[in-house]
């Protein structure tokens, strides 16, 4: 990067909380036009660096330029005046609020004496979204949209600034699909801006980005062009030790044979409908589709969290009715699910690890109702042992621990509670590498212990790798079915968007 | 593209008006106001003076102090708190006004000033302790509330003084023959509300108490969101206060008290969410004015007075079962 | 499986996590029963007779019904409720132990029954929270009201009769130099303690609180907890209730009257959210101990009342200020390095 | 969904059945349209037995004979809210009531309405508790000088010097501000009498009993204690702490005055005496009322004094029977709880009443109404009590029950 001055310049950045050293002496330089990737796993500092460059947190030293400017934000919406903006991990979008107030959060077109004019609000609201091509109606309450479409909004709001420095934080973390975000992307860059995008999908970073900046434990370890840096190199750069991704079919045994333990027949619901398949024993059965097909509610149906309003569900053979997830746990050889949105549904940030891992089971661990200390110790660090969670973290509150971690963590609670079923919706958004090979392993390793998986995931690669058979929805119906051996990204693609049935079907 | 094809569908159903009737059940003012009227109706039915001119009066000057208070309270659990300062603060001005009484309309305006200014600054007192210093809303207000009531019993330790006679006479006069003034403030009470509803301030308000962090990472300040929150609510207590001495004519270092409780019922009556985030002053006040009437109701109904509290018990458990459930129905309705 | 162990790699920030909710609970309940001790202390320059055996023993006495009510209303609020009908129960548990006392049958018939129907009314309380959505807060008032002019009607204003003996005994007895009502309340404190903290039923209340839907999710049916929480908060107000008219030989209605806010300030106090999810009851105690020292030192001033209640007041204010989460944490952390 | 309907019908249904309850009410309330006084009696509720007690005899006389035939009563229960009782009184004149007999929960809050119904002509009694609205007739003991009297008694009974406690009624109330104030003016006079704690009991026993308590903890030594209704709770604490009583005055609870009259007692140092707040004087307004309704007596509106009982520990006598005859005034442990008020009777003023109508409100079988005293007695102003702008006499906190026996 020759001497054109850099849109942003951080210099040997610091932060730690109370005893906790979040960043130390990181580095980043950002030249304007130019996508620059932030790398790093989960707990690596890369939300901490940044909450300080969009001006939620102060460092505690270090010096940071921006287009040659000192550049010090005291709070976001300086960050936004000084042309940063950030569309966050944890989505920053008030549910209450409208669309449009949303966008033009904190300060809303003022009519007139001054007030508030929803007309102009709803106005400017559905500008903006006409402008970035996002098909909402601007007086939706964002609570009732789909993780998708807040994302999308979310990322949005960002552009809508037009800001010089433009932080995207695992944008695209709820999105199957990208280009909308690319384009948008590119057209910034193309206007000059420079954009700091932080993303676990290296085929994205590969395809978008041109330099990259690896942080690991707080510290920046480097900056590679992408172009010249293999996969290995940067894994090597993330983990700090070469990192062979090997991932290899399974081998798709006659499963046929195997018997069935989850069938469902002609499932109707919220968003789906007509919906039959029929899990084995020992099976992974993926689930693709672009968000938004009917797969939630799937998958939320077949525990018991949302209604079903025609079809039978069988287990072991036996007709049951799902009524609860706790029902489910109990009901033949037992049903767990792993839920979409880890914050929300996920951890009890307050309890210790080893507590949120054998909560299911508290009842057996101790006698007479009260609980063992050692015995759920040893309980929680078998299972978590089975998904590689260091036995370390198990004291730790869960709320302090990385995502990475936590979602192992409710993995092993899943297979802590002895179901035999799993329903993994998506375990591996917005992990890292690492983890993913850790929670992959996992569940091959439980199917192959007699475990069957239904497992949905916004991650294409994953199912190619993972599943035995893969179903494909679109449009709350499965649109194909295709066994191991045909599973592509390719075909799969195709299938996902609803087009060449006939391709797929022969 | 799909993608957005589908985002669109399900985004459809946002059409203004149903919008707005949607957002009018849901927060809760839609139908304690139902309520009210069928009340109403039953004590129209029951007792003719309901209907005369002064029966009108006597409701409305027996709602106002409580409907402005429950109004304030409104204000700070939208934010997603509790402020039990309200008893102090009522108790205070009213041992003020009664202590210090200045005649005709300037003295009116005076004694106004007195309470108002007594409201903002025990507001402002709870805005520190809570939206800077971070105390839990319920446990400092309590504080805040015991000290409001102990100055009240320091300036005057038995009931007992006059609220000056012009201000207690006009006040809860009748304007034109049919206005009663009491009214007449609650409803500036609510234009004043209206108005703010198009601030900046009220949209950070219903943002930090619907999710905190999201707000600030919007670019809300918190903090002045809370402190907004408190200090109005301080300033309609103190209203509040006046208006009960209006009312009661007299100072009583107790008169507070009573409000702690009913203006928390009128606020969940009013269809405000306790959790925060959801509800409207309207129906805060409207909640007020039922819990007002409904003793009139029971009277004029004749039910034994050992057995009034199990009416209203009853009644308070239905009309929030009620409205939870039309606004569920309104919201699935909309989903499907 | 060959695939490397990255989590390995990955150093924790820093092991002061380790020192998670336990160590912090521990600090501010240490803190809180230390500004106890220090008002009892401090009262001697109040009177010389202060801070004497005789006074803690006074205090336990006059705490140990704030203790029993606090408790339940400490599990409602750890669900994310809040209870305001212990009031009521609290007249209602006095009221049936009098009135029925002799007339329904031996005591270990009568005060097992008016618990159940306290507990009953709880249950009630956590239906219409539950499934019928109501706010509990509106839903316990209401309920609070209804028990009330109830109990009212029912006594028509007199309650009558006088107190199980159990209760006398309880209240006024003593086991050699130790009145019978401080090994009362030891030993309540170390049950209700340990089905707090150490029971799977306590866990459980923990996560509905903090996550019900994750909870749900988790396969907790959040209702059992829940519900649960709420029977034995009426209960345990039964209970008080019983206790109180031991202590004074006699029911009266709105006796329960002044335990309402001193319940929800003791714990609170004591550091829980009121939002649910955290606390301990142990910090409880020590609010509820904070707040009747407070009330004895404080009646023992020799000023008038207006001042004494700002005082108090004051003391409160002061108290959730050195309580602080943040301070607290800086502690951690300090002896944590 | 489906349950979501379910619900709706089942809460429709439920207010109906609401409705249909209402509707019943007012059935009965229009049922008997026949010429009788309508008459309300307002009450605060602070559920003590003393309110009960008074609204009981209230009942009592209105359904002894000729009074049964003649009158309508209506109770109305206000807690301790003078807003809804405001809204009580509205709604009672606009009932048309022709007498409103209260216990008002405010001396000052109520007479904006009390003046506009005395406009519409109803008559308001109040009895115990006054209002300063000079329209209404208030009928008390409060002016009759509890506080100075048991003060004075007690200073004999401490010859003059000691460290005592003043357990008092309500803050910020007017009644509990007169009984001590009139204390305060005679133990001032005393040099000797040391007020060590002063704390509120809000005339109840247990909150009596709580308070003393901590004041104990703080003066073990105590000498004497001056309280207000809630006494007995303040021999309890006494009690709780050893055998060792002290010289005390009281109101008129059962269990103070068998405390009073017990030798044990009496042996471990209790003695003094029990006055105060009776009950009767309800039964008395009421009276009053009625005869003024029925034309049998011409009074107009004013403060009215009902005289202070006075029982000191040597004149408590047991009664055998249901009321009080032969001068008794106490009755034995277990007919009634130790905090029934005694004061219910007077063979003078109500020789109709029995226990039964003390405690459930039903008349006494064969008795019938008896006139009252032709003259009353007229109560001395009190600014804040029974008048607003108004001058006390210079008398005022005269000694009428007892004279000092020691010198300051």
């Amino acid at each position: 990067m020759s001497g054109a001055v850099s849109a942003l310049d951080v210099r040997s950045v610091s932060k730690s909380y109370g005893a906790t050293v979040a960043l130390q002496d990181v580095s980043i330089e950002l030249q304007p036009g130019e996508v620059h990737a932030l790398l790093g796993e989960n707990g690596a500092g890369k939300s901490t660096l940044v909450k300080i460059l969009s001006g939620v947190v102060k460092p505690d030293v270090g010096a940071m330029r921006m287009g040659g400017e000192p550049y010090g934000p005291h709070s976001i919406v300086d960050a936004r005046r000084r042309g940063v903006a950030t569309a966050f991990q944890e989505l920053s979008l008030v549910p209450n609020l409208t669309v449009a107030q949303n966008l033009s959060l904190p300060r809303q077109p003022k009519g007139s004496l001054g007030l508030v004019s929803g007309a102009a609000t709803q106005k400017h609201g559905a500008a903006v979204l006409e402008r970035f091509g996002l098909r909402l109606s601007p007086n939706a309450m964002v609570a009732g949209l789909t993780l998708a479409e807040r994302q999308r909004l979310e990322i949005t709001r960002a552009f809508a600034c037009d800001p010089r420095v433009l932080i995207l934080d695992e944008p695209t973390a709820a999105l199957a699909e990208t280009d909308w975000l690319f384009r948008l992307v590119r057209q910034a860059t193309a206007a000059g801006a420079a954009v700091l995008y932080i993303s676990h999908r290296l085929h994205e970073v590969r395809e978008l980005c041109q330099r990259a900046t690896v942080l690991r434990n707080g510290r920046s370890i480097g900056t590679v062009g992408l172009e010249d840096a293999t996969d290995h190199t940067i894994f090597e750069m993330m983990v700090g030790r070469s990192q062979a991704e090997e991932m290899q079919h399974r081998t798709a045994a006659a499963q046929s044979t195997r018997p069935a333990v989850l069938q469902a027949q002609g499932l109707a619901g919220d968003s789906f409908k007509n919906i039959s398949f029929t899990l084995r024993e020992g099976e992974i059965l993926g689930v693709a589709g672009l968000e938004g097909q009917g797969q939630r509610a799937l998958f939320r149906a077949l525990v018991g969290l949302a209604p079903l309003a025609s079809g039978s569900v069988k287990v072991d053979g036996a007709l049951v009715r799902l009524s609860g997830p706790d029902v489910a746990l109990k009901t033949g050889r037992g049903i767990a699910f792993l839920p979409e949105e880890r914050k929300t549904e996920g951890i009890f940030p307050a309890l210790a690890t080893a507590s949120n891992i054998v909560l299911p089971v508290i009842g057996r661990v101790g006698r007479a109702g009260f609980v063992s200390e050692r015995l759920e110790r040893e309980a929680a660090a078998e299972s978590s042992s089975q998904v590689d969670l260091n036995s370390r973290y198990l004291d730790f509150r869960i709320g302090d621990l990385s995502g990475g971690n936590q979602q192992k963590a409710l993995l092993a609670r899943a297979m802590q509670t002895g179901a035999k079923i799993l329903l993994l919706y998506d375990p591996t958004r917005g992990v890292d590498v690492g983890t993913k090979q850790s929670i992959y392993a996992a569940i091959r390793s439980f199917a192959e212990s007699g475990g069957s998986v239904l497992l949905y995931s916004s991650e294409l690669p994953e199912l190619v790798h993972l599943a035995d058979r893969c179903l494909v929805v679109y449009g709350g119906r499965i649109f194909a079915e295709m066994p191991g051996g045909d599973i592509n990204e390719r075909t799969l693609v195709a299938a996902l968007t609803g087009h060449s049935m006939q391709e797929t079907a022969a | 593209m799909s993608a957005n094809a589908d985002a669109a569908a399900a985004s459809a159903p946002g059409s203004n008006l149903s919008l707005a009737f949607r957002r009018g059940l849901t927060d809760g003012a839609g139908v304690v106001a139902i309520l009210y009227v069928i009340l109403f109706t039953l004590y129209a039915l029951w007792d003719r003076s309901a209907l005369t001119v002064s029966g009108v009066t006597n409701l409305s000057n027996n709602a106002a102090p409580l409907a402005i208070a429950a109004a304030g309270e409104s204000l700070v659990v939208i934010s997603k708190g509790f402020d039990l300062s309200v008893a102090g603060v009522v108790s205070l001005s009213n041992v003020l006004m009664a202590s210090y009484p200045v005649e005709g309309p300037g003295g009116a305006l005076v004694s106004l000033l007195i309470c108002l200014g007594v409201g903002g600054a025990i507001g402002v007192v709870n805005g520190v302790l809570v939206a800077i210093l971070r105390l839990q809303s319920i446990a400092a207000t309590l504080g805040t509330m015991i000290m409001g009531q102990g100055l009240a019993l320091v300036i005057m330790d038995a009931p007992g003084g006059t609220v000056a006679d012009w201000v207690s006479y006009t006040l809860t006069d009748v304007l034109f023959g049919v206005m009663p003034i009491s009214g007449l403030i609650v409803l500036a009470v609510v234009g004043l509300w209206l108005l703010f509803r198009h601030t900046d301030a009220c949209t950070g308000l219903f943002a930090v108490g619907a999710d905190e962090t999201a707000a600030s990472l919007s670019g809300i300040s918190v903090v002045s969101a809370r402190f907004t929150a408190f200090v109005g609510a301080g300033l309609l207590y103190g209203l509040a206060g006046f208006m009960l001495s209006v009312q009661t004519a007299t100072g009583n270092p107790t008169a507070g008290t009573p409000f702690l409780m009913l203006t928390f019922a009128a606020v969940a009556l009013g269809g405000v969410s306790l959790t925060g985030g959801r509800g409207s002053l309207v129906g805060a006040i409207i909640g007020a004015a039922t819990l007002m009437l409904l003793q009139k109701v029971l009277f004029s109904g004749g039910v034994s007075s050992f057995y009034t509290g199990i009416f209203q018990g009853v009644v308070m458990v239905l009309a929030i079962v009620f409205g939870s459930l039309v606004s569920r129905l309104a919201a699935t309705g909309a989903r499907a | 499986m060959t695939s490397a162990r990255p989590s390995a790699a990955v150093q924790p920030p820093a092991d002061t996590r380790r020192t998670g909710r336990i160590r912090s609970e521990t600090i501010s309940t240490a803190a809180i029963f230390a500004l106890a001790i220090i008002l009892i202390l401090a009262s001697r320059f109040v009177s010389p007779a202060l801070g004497s055996w005789d006074q803690v023993d006074t205090i336990i006495t006059l705490a140990s019904f704030l203790i029993v009510v606090a408790f339940g209303q400490g599990l409602v609020i750890l669900v994310g409720g809040l209870d305001l009908s212990i009031a009521s129960m609290i007249t209602l548990g006095g009221v049936l132990a009098t009135t029925w006392n002799g007339s329904f049958g031996p005591e270990w018939v009568l005060i097992p029954a008016v618990l159940l129907i306290c507990a009953c009314i709880g249950a009630l309380n956590a239906v219409g929270v539950i499934w019928l959505a109501i706010p509990p807060f509106i839903m316990t008032m209401a309920s609070g009201i209804i028990v009330a002019s109830a109990a009212l009607g029912y006594t028509s204003g007199t309650p009558r009769g006088a107190s199980p003996d159990a209760f006398l005994a309880l209240m006024k007895g003593s086991v050699g130099p130790i009145s019978a009502v401080l090994i009362f309340v030891v030993i309540f404190v170390l049950l209700a303690w340990a089905l707090q903290s150490a029971t799977a039923f306590g866990r459980r209340l923990y996560a509905v609180g903090a996550n019900r839907e994750a909870a749900r999710i988790a396969g907790v049916a959040t209702w059992r907890p829940i519900m649960a929480a709420y029977a034995i908060s009426a209960a345990c107000a039964g209970f008080a209730g019983m206790m109180l008219v031991g202590y004074a030989n006699g029911a009266t209605l709105r006796m329960g009257d002044s335990y309402l806010l001193p319940s929800i300030a003791s714990v609170v106090i004591g550091g829980s959210s009121i939002l649910g999810g955290r606390g301990s009851f142990a910090a409880t105690v020590g609010g509820a101990i904070l707040l009747t020292t407070l009330g004895t030192v404080i009646s023992a001033l020799g000023m008038d009342q207006g001042w004494r209640t700002v005082i108090e007041g004051a003391i409160i204010v002061g108290a959730l200020l050195l309580l602080r989460e943040d301070l607290i944490a800086r502690l951690r952390n300090r002896s944590a390095r | 969904m489906r349950t979501l309907r379910k619900l709706l019908t089942t809460t429709c249904v439920a207010a109906g059945a609401l409705a249909a309850a209402f509707a019943a009410g007012i059935g009965s309330a229009s049922a008997d349209e026949a010429k009788k006084f309508k008459i309300f009696l307002s009450l605060s509720y602070s559920g003590n037995s003393w309110q009960s007690e008074a609204a009981n005899i209230v009942k009592a006389l209105a359904q002894t004979p000729p009074y049964d035939k003649m009158v309508e009563l209506k109770e109305v229960i206000s807690g301790t809210d003078p807003q809804a009782q405001i809204a009580a009184y509205e709604s009672m004149i606009d009932a048309g009531a022709n007498g409103v007999i209260s216990f008002p929960i405010s001396s000052t809050a109520l007479n904006r309405t009390v003046k506009r119904g005395c406009e519409k002509g109803v008559l308001f009694f109040m009895y115990d508790a006054t209002v300063t609205e000079p329209c209404a007739y208030n009928v008390s003991y409060i002016t009759a000088g509890f506080g100075e009297n048991t003060a004075q008694a007690l200073v004999n009974a401490l010859n003059g010097k000691g460290k005592i406690f003043l357990s008092r009624g309500v803050p910020g109330n007017s009644v509990d501000k007169r009984h001590t104030d009139g204390a305060m003016h005679i133990f001032k006079e005393y040099p000797g009498i040391q007020v060590v704690a002063e704390y509120y009991s809000f005339w109840d026993d247990r909150t009596t009993q709580q308070e003393t308590a901590k004041a104990l903890a703080a003066h073990p030594d105590v000498d004497g204690i001056w309280a207000q209704a809630g006494e007995f709770g303040a021999i309890q604490a006494l009690r709780d702490k050893g055998t060792r009583l002290v010289p005390m005055t009281g109101e008129n609870s059962n269990g103070f005055r068998l405390a009073l009259a017990d030798p044990e007692a009496q042996k471990n140092g209790l003695k003094g005496v029990s006055a105060g707040s009776p009950p009767a004087t309800a039964g008395y307004a009421f009276k009053l009322m009625m005869e003024i309704l029925t034309k049998k007596r011409d009074l107009k509106p004013m403060n009215i004094q009902y005289p202070l009982p006075w029982v000191p520990a040597d004149q408590v006598k047991l009664c055998k029977g249901d009321t009080f005859e032969d001068g008794c005034n106490a009755f034995p442990e277990g007919k009634v709880p130790s905090s029934f008020v005694t004061e219910v009777f007077s063979p003078e003023f109500l020789p109709e009443l029995s226990l039964k109508s003390a405690l459930d409100g039903a008349p006494t079988p064969g008795k019938t109404i008896q006139p009252l005293p032709a003259d009353v007695v007229k109560a001395p102003n009190e600014p804040g009590i029974n008048c607003q702008k108004c001058e006390p006499p210079a008398d005022l906190y005269k000694l009428t029950k007892v004279q000092p026996t020691v010198k300051p």
